[in-house]
C-alpha cells in the first residue's frame, strides 16, 4: 500500500466549495459521464492552466434523479459555474447543466439543495 | 425581487424558462428588407400577447429606416434591434428603440463604442449580453465573442447603459437557470450584484413599458 | 463598406504589450502554421475564458527568421508566455518557441529584440 | 547573475541548454532495484564529470536504503532523487539529498506535506519544479500535475525549502529558455523575483557544493 502525504494544517489547507447540481438531458446520463462530461467543460472553458486553479473534482453522482456534487475551489466557484453554463451536450446528448446551490460542506449542500431530491 | 428573462424565441423555450423565471419575454425575430405588412403584424403582436403576455420584436435588418418605422408604428411590444451592422445600431439608439441584442454579433470587433454607448444611455436604450450565439461557437470564437464582451460591458459599466443578460434561447437546450446565467456577467467583469440586477433590476425597468403604454 | 466603431479613449482602451519570440522547430514553419499554433496553444492551456482575458494576438512572423511578434493583453505576459512554453510541436513537427522580450510598443520591441534577426 | 540549469539528462538537451544558460548540470538517470557496482558508477561519474563539469544523479528506486548507500559513497557528483513514492522521498530527505525532483510524479496526489517540506529545509534538501513531465501529459494530466505542483509551492514558500525550476529534458524539444521556464514558476505561483531566484541563486547555493567536495 502506498503512502499518502499528511492533511495540511488549516492554514495551508486548500479551501473548497461544494456545488449541487441537476443534469437534465435528452435522455439519463449515468455517473461516468457525467465525470467525464465536468474534466471536458473544465479544460475547454477554463484551459490546463484555468482548471489546475479551479480544482474542480468529481464527488458523486445520483442517476435516478440525475443530481450530483462537484466540488472546487473557494476562489473560483463562478468560473466553474460557468463552464457547466457552457455545457451544450454531454456524450453526443442534449444536456443542460442548473446549479442548484453552493455551500462549503458536503453536509449543509444535501440538506440545502438535494434534500428535496431524495438524497440523505 | 423578479428574475426576468428577456428574450426567448421559442414555444418549448418559453415554456423552460418560466419554470425558472417569474416574467419571461417572447421574442419573434423579424428579417426585414422592405417594410412589413403593419396590419398583418399588428394582428401577429395581438396574438402573440394573448399567449404570452410579454412580447417583444427582434429586427434583423440592414436598412436603419425600417428600425424607425416599426418603432414608431408598433406600440404593444418591446423593440429589440439585433446587434452587428454599426448603421443600423447607431439609428436604433438614436430612435430610441429598447435594447439592442449583442452589439459584437457576427463582428470582427466589439460593435460598440463610447459614443453610442453615451448614446444608449441618454435614450435609455439596454445592450443585451446574450449567451446563445456562445453556444452555437466553436472554442476560437467563443474566445473573440468572450473577448467582445468584456469590452462591451466595460463601455456599458462606464457610461451606466441599461443592460440585461439573457439566453436569448431558440430552443429549450439553450435556456439558463438565472443563477447559471449571472455566471456569464460576472465572468465578462460583472460584479454580482450588477449580474443579479442585470437579471432583475434593469429587465424590470424595461417591462415598465408595457404598462404605460 | 462596414464601419466600425471608434477608437475608445485612453483610459477605456485595451493596454497591450507586444511579445517578440523565435521558433526553433525541425522544420521552418510559414505564418499560417503560427498563427494557428499560437491560438491553439493559448486555448489548449488557458481555455476560452483565460483566452478572452489574455486577448492574444498574431501581429507578425517572419518565416526568413523564423521569428514573429504576438500581442496581449499587459496583465496576462505570463500566461500567455507559459502557453507558448507548453507548445511541443506545431502541426505535427517538434518545436520550442523561445521569447525574446516584451515591449509596450512594436517600435520599441523590434528594436531591443528583433534587430538582431534583420527586422526593420 | 547566473541562468543556471539543475537537471539536463542528454547530450543533445546539454548542448541546447548551453546555448541558454550559464551553467547545465547533467543528470544520469539510475534505475536502482539492488546495489550498484560502485566502482562501475565511480568511473562513470568521472568520465561524465570530465565531459560535463557538473554531474548529478537521479536516482529512481522503490527502496530507501540504496539511496543512503549512493548518498554515502558518491561525493563529487549532486544526489537527487525522484519524487513520487514517499517513503523513498522522507528518506532521501533524511538522509540530505542534494534535490528530490518533482515530489508529484505519478502521484494521484502532491506527494509533499507539511512534515517533509520543514525537514527539507532543515536539510537543506531543495524541491526541483520540472517542465518535462507536463510537456508529456494530456489535457487532463497537466491540470492535475499543475494543480500539485502549486499546492507544493505553497508548502516550499511556506517552509522556506531551497527549490529550483528545471526542464528535466531528456531531448533538446523539452529545453526551454531561462525566461519561459520562469513563466511556469510563475504561473504555479511564485513572484516573479522568486521564479528569477529559482533559476539563479538557489541553483548557484546548491553548486557550491561541487567546490567543497
Amino acid at each position: 500500500m502506498r503512502e499518502k502525504p499528511k492533511t495540511l494544517p488549516p492554514t495551508l489547507r486548500d479551501k473548497h466549495r461544494y456545488i449541487a447540481f441537476q443534469v437534465i438531458g435528452e435522455r439519463p446520463f449515468n455517473k461516468d459521464e457525467i465525470k467525464k462530461a465536468l474534466w471536458n467543460a473544465s479544460l475547454k472553458t477554463l484551459g490546463e492552466l484555468g482548471t489546475a486553479r479551479v480544482k474542480p473534482w468529481f464527488i458523486k453522482f445520483d442517476e435516478k434523479t440525475q443530481t450530483g456534487i462537484v466540488r472546487c475551489d473557494r476562489k473560483y466557484v463562478e468560473e466553474l459555474r460557468f463552464a457547466l453554463t457552457m455545457v451544450t451536450e454531454i456524450n453526443g446528448s442534449k444536456a443542460i447543466i442548473r446549479t442548484l446551490g453552493v455551500s462549503g460542506t458536503i453536509k449543509r449542500l444535501k440538506l440545502k439543495f438535494l434534500k428535496e431530491f431524495g438524497w440523505k | 425581487m423578479k428574475w426576468v428573462e428577456m428574450d426567448i424565441r421559442s414555444e418549448e423555450a418559453y415554456n423552460q424558462a418560466k419554470e425558472w423565471y417569474d416574467e419571461v419575454v417572447f421574442t419573434k425575430k423579424i428579417y426585414l428588407k422592405s417594410s412589413p405588412n403593419f396590419e398583418e403584424l399588428k394582428s401577429e403582436v395581438k396574438s402573440l400577447r394573448e399567449k404570452y403576455e410579454k412580447v417583444a420584436l427582434l429586427l434583423i435588418t440592414e436598412k436603419p429606416s425600417l428600425v424607425r418605422e416599426v418603432r414608431k408604428r408598433i406600440s404593444n411590444a418591446l423593440i429589440y434591434v439585433q446587434g452587428g451592422n454599426l448603421r443600423v445600431v447607431r439609428f436604433a439608439i438614436e430612435n430610441k428603440v429598447d435594447a439592442i441584442i449583442s452589439p459584437e454579433y457576427g463582428r470582427k470587433d466589439s460593435g460598440l463604442d463610447h459614443v453610442l454607448a453615451r448614446l444608449a444611455a441618454r435614450n435609455d436604450v439596454a445592450i443585451g449580453f446574450a449567451l446563445s450565439p456562445l453556444l452555437r461557437a466553436n472554442s476560437y470564437e467563443r474566445a473573440n465573442i468572450l473577448k467582445f464582451m468584456m469590452r462591451n460591458w466595460r463601455l456599458v459599466d462606464k457610461y451606466k447603459v441599461p443592460r440585461f443578460l439573457t439566453s436569448s434561447a431558440e430552443s429549450k437546450w439553450e435556456v439558463r437557470f438565472p443563477r447559471d446565467l449571472m455566471s456569464l456577467g460576472i465572468n465578462i467583469g460583472m460584479e454580482i450584484p450588477q449580474a443579479k440586477a442585470s437579471l432583475s433590476f434593469y429587465p424590470e425597468m424595461i417591462l415598465k413599458k408595457f404598462k404605460k403604454s
